[in-house]
């Protein structure tokens, strides 16, 4: 009996001296992985919303919940150069979440793929950079579209899919174009004309 | 598949080898003279092996007994030729072992026992005196199997026989010895099976002859109706081991005989034939087995014909008297190409099992080129007892000897239909009675 | 047995991946490309040499009972931090490897050495094994990953090395390809040892 | 006489005429029909393709048995038959290294790793398939050919895609339209509508092979007069088939339909894509099927059950490949526990 | 939960996303319990069981004591003004959890079923180290399932295994009677194997439940 409360004791305090290190490790560690959390999520939102400055994209709530950002070209929020918002589609093999980027009359000009599980070398080519190019081809095409258009080839819409993975396509398509028709929905109607932005 | 809506009796499984039966079936039984000498190992049947009673240079009758049965379950043999004992010694037996034989040197008489004479009074036998007299007459099944004539005749109380079956069913390719037997003896085998009925007494009897021997079918119907014997003479189709105890009684009566265990237990007794005959002779006219009618026959021989010949005379002798061998002969059979073994000499003699003398041209063997199993599972059709005989021989092969007992080695009958069919050619029944002889082996250690 | 020999046991005669079988889990899931296995090696050899270290420091101290307890608390403190500095200074590999960095905890090879090794021989020689054994498993991790990025995916590091002309074999840095790849590996050194030993 | 010692040898003395050589031979034979099809519907190009995959097959079978030190057996036949069957399970117009390719690893790592002839678990053409499939997805699903003597009245041409494939495209929009009505454009959806009445017409193009797909598993007609010789032959089971092709209709009949239960198209789901080659021809494989009787219908119903899976809710437009190959791996379990009752053993 | 989200939660651990063939978890029992039926059978039952197990409680251990919400019992007991963020401790928690769980399952079975013991008593300690058990639970935690979806998930996952592992013992089972290359014997041919199962389990890729 005495044995068993030594090993309990013996047991109690290498536990609690581990908790206590990584308490400390964690303490150091925490602030920096916040840091890059949230480096990621601006250079995403900069990738969405490319002339917003990185100090003025401002989230917008509803409740806890971040529904969207607002994106100023100007360090003091002002200049409205669009919106930004994360659209979620059931993929092949995984949700696909999409941060896309529009002006203020819906025209989509930038987005980035946050997440995707999908199948190597099938769905994954939504994220495809061809050889000598810069940016994702899939992605690219998104560019300049309104939500209107927003369909892939097989649905009739103007997205050219990925060879064999229609899934992937439709997924990241349509989730883009549904995110767009509930902001719309917020914002009561995009405006008819562009802001002009001062550079 | 099977296609089972018209097959009307039959059993699981089986193959259809060419019968191979024209060559000798309409050849009329051929008496062979005695020969000059005869080897008569002293066992010849499934059992204690008898002991020897006469010595060295005593003179002997044909139809003395030369042998003490070695117990119950044992038969003695008995002189077929007339003559000097020669000597008593190990001679290759047809079996492939060395068995002590009694050689006898004939005198060219053809002298024959007193005793050998018909007992006017045979009606007036018991039961016990009629299962002695079998025993001592030397009877053991004729079919091939051997086993003692008399034990089979005697069930126990409390496992009546209610079915007796005659086979005549012969389904070994190129026999034909029973079927003459049929052909020409009827009158004597169904005499002899009357003698059985007697002891049995039996619900029912049938006759079962497969429907390639139509005629025999006729004939045997004809002297069972004269003999004023009530019994069913019944056609079957091909198909081999049709002869096989357990699948002829699943053909004619649907019974299954359970595994490891005998025909009596489902209620019936299967006799062959030429034993049907043997037993007349030895109840009615006090003859022992002295002789036996045998195929001679194959692409190897040079006149195919079936001959009654003295137990104990060489296969040299038999198939000199067949014109001898063609080239091209190969393999020397006692007893068909499907279950016969393969002899290394011809110095061995016609024992009372010998149904068949099968001399097969190199055409003809089985050619053993062994592959790999594909599984084709043509092995697991044809196996008439429901066995995978290529699961056990892989085990087998392994020495997995416990998985291959739960996979049934033992209730294997060695038919040879699974290494008939095998494309393979694997050595599946070689592979059988391996694992059977390990199997048992084991067995007997463990208890 | 020599200095020497504690630490290059590990790399090819000892290999925990493919002579002993250990430590597969991680070793094929992210064999898929180099960058990975390297960022999962320097992990592994991280844990191993500082587990050792500290079973060996303790291992008079411990009562035989609950030595395995404690052995997994000690990795367990040495994978979190393994995980939580990887989370803040490079989230990217701390993405692509998933849940096979805190799985480094159940990694057999860990808690065989603490066990066969550490806990039975001196800090220095612990810290050698750890060493050796951590190669070893990066080394496995590497050659691995080096055959299933070039033929899977025609690049290597992330550069592409067979030029566009190459159309790369999707399967092998899918899961099938890992597998398949390390029973190849594994055959193929069976093959060459029976060589060399005859 | 001659005083000579005889051979001996165990009975029985006899055997029937069949070999493996003479079993894969004529295998390859029944497939001749659908080959001569290939080439008549695709061109001089199927034939290329289909010498290929043999050749390989061959060529690796040999090179392996040489560098293991084995009797070379290519002359049974099995490895022709096996790159026969890989080659009809390929698109016309692949690129030339890919039946090189599917045969060599059909051959080195789906059979002679483990031990050759007789021991692999899987089907090794259909393990090649499923490789090239999985490694270069795109060259092994576009159907560019169109296939002589016309079309489902021309839809396959434009989209180049096999019938299953237009289906499942069809009932993907339709399906994109029911849960998101109005987002797809009303002329898409008349459009699919208009694509699934006429696949399920097209009887007659699928039964004489008039459709867009694979090699050999366009043509119907082609593949049951192989199989009818095969039943013939005794060298196929119908269990496995008919167990396969009725579990396929049943299910596809009850399940298939859009209109609730009971209204698919069964015929159209046993006529298209590879499933009679799969059945008579890959399902049925010696090897990698089951022995015993009550394995065999098991294994066929479950290569049925596990093909409309995929065909209706999988992630491929045909799923008689990897059905086949998965339960392949369910046949060792089967046969272990469908052992037949041994004679005797039944309880009377 | 909704039934048919729990049925794609099982679909998915058994068949696309299973243990083995997809997701590399338990690959060193996978590969070394898989010599013969029985005993695959049994570490497999050993498996759900302690997975099932193993899901629920870490669950309760990371909703109750880890995550910074308000029903953790640090913030009540201690009365701390926020709740703590101890979600860093999941790794030793979760090992320390299921190495005595793993202690607990086993002195229970073995004194309620000596039957029980037998047949999963020799696989039970192979359990802790095996990085499927904390693998479903590093798992439920990163797709965020609740209390029902994490039990269904370790059960189903386990299923998935076991799958995998009985497969695999049948046919290595059959392959000790194949004549295998040598130097392919033993582990090699059994990786090899896993590849092509887990080409065949490709064909589960993309199954919808809708």
């Amino acid at each position: 009996m005495k044995d068993v409360l030594r090993m309990a004791w013996i047991l109690g305090v290498v536990t609690v001296l581990a908790a206590a290190v990584l308490g400390a490790v964690n303490h150091v560690a925490k602030p920096r992985i916040e840091e890059q959390r949230r480096l990621a999520l601006e250079q995403a939102l900069l990738s969405a919303l490319p002339k917003a400055d990185p100090r003025a994209i401002v989230p917008v709530y509803e409740g806890d919940e971040i529904v969207y950002y607002k994106g100023y070209a100007q360090p003091d929020t002002t200049g409205l150069v669009g919106y930004a918002f994360v659209a979620r589609g059931a993929g092949y093999s995984s949700e696909i979440e999409t941060l896309v980027g529009v002006d203020t009359t819906g025209q989509i000009i930038g987005l980035k793929i946050l997440r995707e599980v999908e199948t190597p070398g099938l769905g994954t080519k939504i994220e495809e950079v061809r050889y000598g190019e810069k940016d994702p081809w899939f992605q690219r095409q998104f560019i300049g579209k309104r939500a209107r258009q927003l369909a892939v080839d097989k649905d009739g819409g103007e997205i050219v899919s990925v060879t064999g993975a229609t899934i992937s396509s439709r997924a990241v398509t349509n989730s883009i174009r549904k995110g767009l028709e509930e902001l719309e929905k917020r914002l009561g109607g995009f405006s008819k004309t562009a802001q002009q932005v001062s550079d | 598949m099977e296609l089972r809506l018209f097959a009307r009796r039959s059993f699981r499984g089986g193959v259809h080898p060419p019968e191979n039966k024209s060559l000798t079936e309409h050849k009329p039984i051929e008496i062979l003279p005695p020969p000059a000498m005869v080897v008569i190992p002293v066992q010849q049947h499934i059992g204690a092996p008898g002991k020897p009673i006469v010595q060295v240079g005593d003179t002997v009758r044909v139809g003395d007994r030369l042998t003490e049965p070695g117990g119950y379950v044992s038969v003695p043999v008995h002189a077929s030729i007339s003559g000097t004992v020669k000597a008593i010694e190990p001679r290759p037996h047809p079996l492939g072992t060395s068995v002590l034989s009694i050689v006898i040197e004939g005198d060219g008489q053809d002298q024959w026992s007193p005793e050998v004479q018909e007992d006017p009074n045979w009606q007036q036998l018991t039961a016990e005196e009629i299962r002695d007299r079998i025993q001592m007459a030397g009877l053991a099944g004729m079919g091939g199997a051997a086993f003692p004539t008399h034990v089979k005749l005697s069930p126990p109380p409390n496992k009546p026989i209610d079915t007796f079956i005659l086979n005549g069913a012969e389904c070994e390719p190129y026999l034909t010895a029973d079927h003459r037997l049929m052909l020409e003896y009827s009158e004597e085998i169904v005499r002899g099976m009357a003698i059985m009925l007697r002891i049995l007494r039996p619900k029912r009897a049938i006759i079962a002859i497969e429907d390639n021997k139509m005629d025999a079918v006729r004939v045997m119907r004809e002297a069972a109706g004269k003999e004023g014997l009530n019994c069913e003479v019944v056609a079957l189709p091909v198909k081999y081991p049709q002869g096989a105890e357990k699948q002829l009684i699943k053909a004619l009566t649907g019974r299954e005989v359970p595994r490891g265990g005998l025909p009596m237990d489902v209620g019936c007794l299967v006799q062959n034939v030429g034993t049907a005959r043997a037993v007349y002779h030895a109840v009615q006219k006090r003859r022992p087995v002295v002789d036996r009618v045998v195929t001679v026959t194959g692409r190897g021989v040079a006149e195919p014909k079936n001959v009654l010949v003295r137990i104990g005379s060489s296969f040299a002798y038999v198939l000199e008297h067949c014109g001898g061998l063609r080239d091209g002969a190969a393999r020397v059979l006692m007893g068909g190409p499907m279950m016969g073994i393969a002899q290394f000499t011809l110095d061995v003699p016609v024992v009372k099992g010998t149904s068949g003398i099968v001399v097969l041209s190199q055409e003809e063997v089985r050619e053993r080129r062994e592959a790999a199993c594909i599984r084709c599972g043509r092995c697991v059709d044809a196996c008439p007892m429901g066995l995978m005989p290529t699961a056990i021989y892989h085990l087998v092969k392994h020495k997995r000897f416990d998985e291959a007992q739960e996979y049934g080695v033992l209730d294997c009958i060695e038919c040879g239909s699974c290494a008939y069919v095998c494309p393979a050619g694997l050595p599946l029944v070689h592979a059988m009675k391996f694992g059977k002889l390990e199997v048992s082996k084991r067995m007997r250690a463990a208890s | 047995m020599s200095v020497g020999k504690e630490f290059t046991k590990g790399l090819y005669a000892e290999n925990p991946v493919f002579k002993q079988a250990l430590g597969l889990c991680p070793t094929l899931a992210v064999s898929n490309s180099v960058r990975n296995a390297v960022g999962m090696g320097l992990a592994m050899t991280f844990v191993l040499v500082l587990s050792n270290i500290i079973v060996s420091l303790i291992r008079r101290f411990v009562p035989r009972k609950i030595r395995i307890p404690i052995y997994i608390v000690v990795i367990a403190t040495f994978v979190t931090i393994v995980d939580l500095v990887m989370a803040g200074f490079a989230p990217d590999l701390h993405k692509a490897l998933g849940i096979f960095v805190p799985l480094i905890v159940v990694n057999c090879i860990i808690l065989g050495r603490a066990e066969a090794f550490a806990g039975r021989n001196s800090v220095f020689r612990s810290l050698l094994d750890g060493l050796g054994m951590g190669f070893g498993f990066s080394l496995a991790l590497f050659v691995l990953a080096f055959i299933r990025e070039i033929l899977g995916d025609g690049r290597l590091y992330g550069f592409p090395l067979l030029g566009p002309g190459f159309e790369p074999m999707l399967i092998m840095i899918l899961p099938p390809g890992a597998f398949l790849t390390i029973g190849l590996l594994m055959g193929l050194m069976n093959w060459l040892d029976k060589r060399r030993c005859s | 006489m001659e005083d000579k010692l005889w051979k001996v040898s165990t009975s029985p003395h006899l055997s029937d005429r069949e070999s493996i050589p003479r079993i894969m031979w004529l295998v390859a034979a029944s497939l001749a029909p659908a080959g001569i099809g290939a080439v008549y519907f695709f061109g001089a190009r199927a034939a290329w393709t289909i010498f290929l995959a043999v050749a390989s097959a061959i060529a690796t079978e040999a090179a392996i048995q040489k560098l293991r030190g084995k009797p070379i057996t290519v002359h049974d036949g099995s490895a022709f038959v096996t790159g026969l069957l890989l080659a009809y399970n390929l698109p016309a117009e692949v690129p030339f290294w890919i039946p090189i390719i599917g045969s060599a690893f059909a051959i080195a790592l789906g059979k002679q790793i483990f031990g050759g002839l007789g021991y692999n678990p899987m089907n090794p053409a259909l393990l090649g398939r499923a490789f090239l499939l999985a490694s270069w997805p795109t060259h092994m699903t576009i159907f560019r050919t169109p296939p002589r003597g016309g079309t489902i009245s021309g839809i396959d041409v434009e989209t180049g895609a096999t019938p299953l494939n237009l289906l499942k495209q069809a009932q993907d929009v339709l399906h994109q339209a029911k849960v998101a009505p109005g987002e797809v454009p009303a002329q898409k959806i008349s459009e699919a509508m208009m694509h699934i009445s006429k696949l399920y017409e097209s009887y007659g193009n699928l039964f004489w092979g008039k459709v867009g797909g694979c090699l050999g598993e366009t043509s119907v007609f082609l593949l049951l007069i192989g199989a009818a010789f095969l039943l013939y032959k005794r060298y196929i089971d119908l269990r496995i088939p008919v167990g396969y092709i009725g579990s396929v209709a049943l299910l596809t009949w009850a399940f298939g339909g859009s209109e609730g239960l009971f209204t698919g198209n069964p015929l159209f789901h046993v006529l298209a894509g590879g499933l009679v080659l799969g059945a008579f021809f890959m399902a049925t494989d010696m090897v990698t099927s089951p022995i015993t009787p009550r394995g065999k219908w098991i294994f066929g119903i479950g290569c049925g059950v596990i093909t409309v899976i995929i065909r209706l809710i999988g992630g491929y437009p045909e799923g008689v490949s990897y059905s086949i190959l998965l339960m392949n791996l369910t046949v060792p379990l089967l046969d272990r526990y469908t052992k037949p009752a041994i004679f005797g053993a039944r309880k009377r | 939960m909704e039934l048919k989200t729990l049925l794609i939660i099982s679909v998915s651990a058994i068949f696309i996303n299973n243990f083995i063939f997809s997701r590399f978890l338990g690959l060193c029992p996978y590969i070394g319990v898989s010599k013969a039926l029985d005993s695959a059978v049994g570490m497999g039952m050993a498996v759900i069981f302690v997975m099932t197990l193993a899901s629920s409680v870490a669950w309760v251990v990371d909703h109750f004591l880890l995550e910074p919400t308000t029903s953790n019992l640090f913030y009540h007991l201690l009365r701390l003004k926020t709740p703590p963020d101890l979600v860093f401790l999941k790794t030793i928690a979760f090992i320390l959890v299921i190495a005595s769980l793993v202690q607990f399952v086993e002195m229970v079975i073995q004194k309620t079923s000596p039957a029980l013991y037998k047949a999963l008593g020799i696989y039970l300690p192979l359990i802790t180290t095996n990085c499927a058990i904390l693998g479903v639970t590093l798992l439920n935690l990163d797709m965020g399932l609740n209390f029902i979806g994490s039990v269904v998930q370790g059960f189903t996952s386990g299923l998935g295994f076991t799958l995998a592992l009985v497969l695999m013992a049948s046919i290595r089972e059959r392959l000790e009677l194949a004549d295998v290359p040598r130097p392919m014997r033993g582990i090699p041919i059994a990786f090899i194997m896993a590849g092509l199962m887990a080409i065949a389990f490709l064909g589960f890729s993309g199954l919808k439940i809708r």
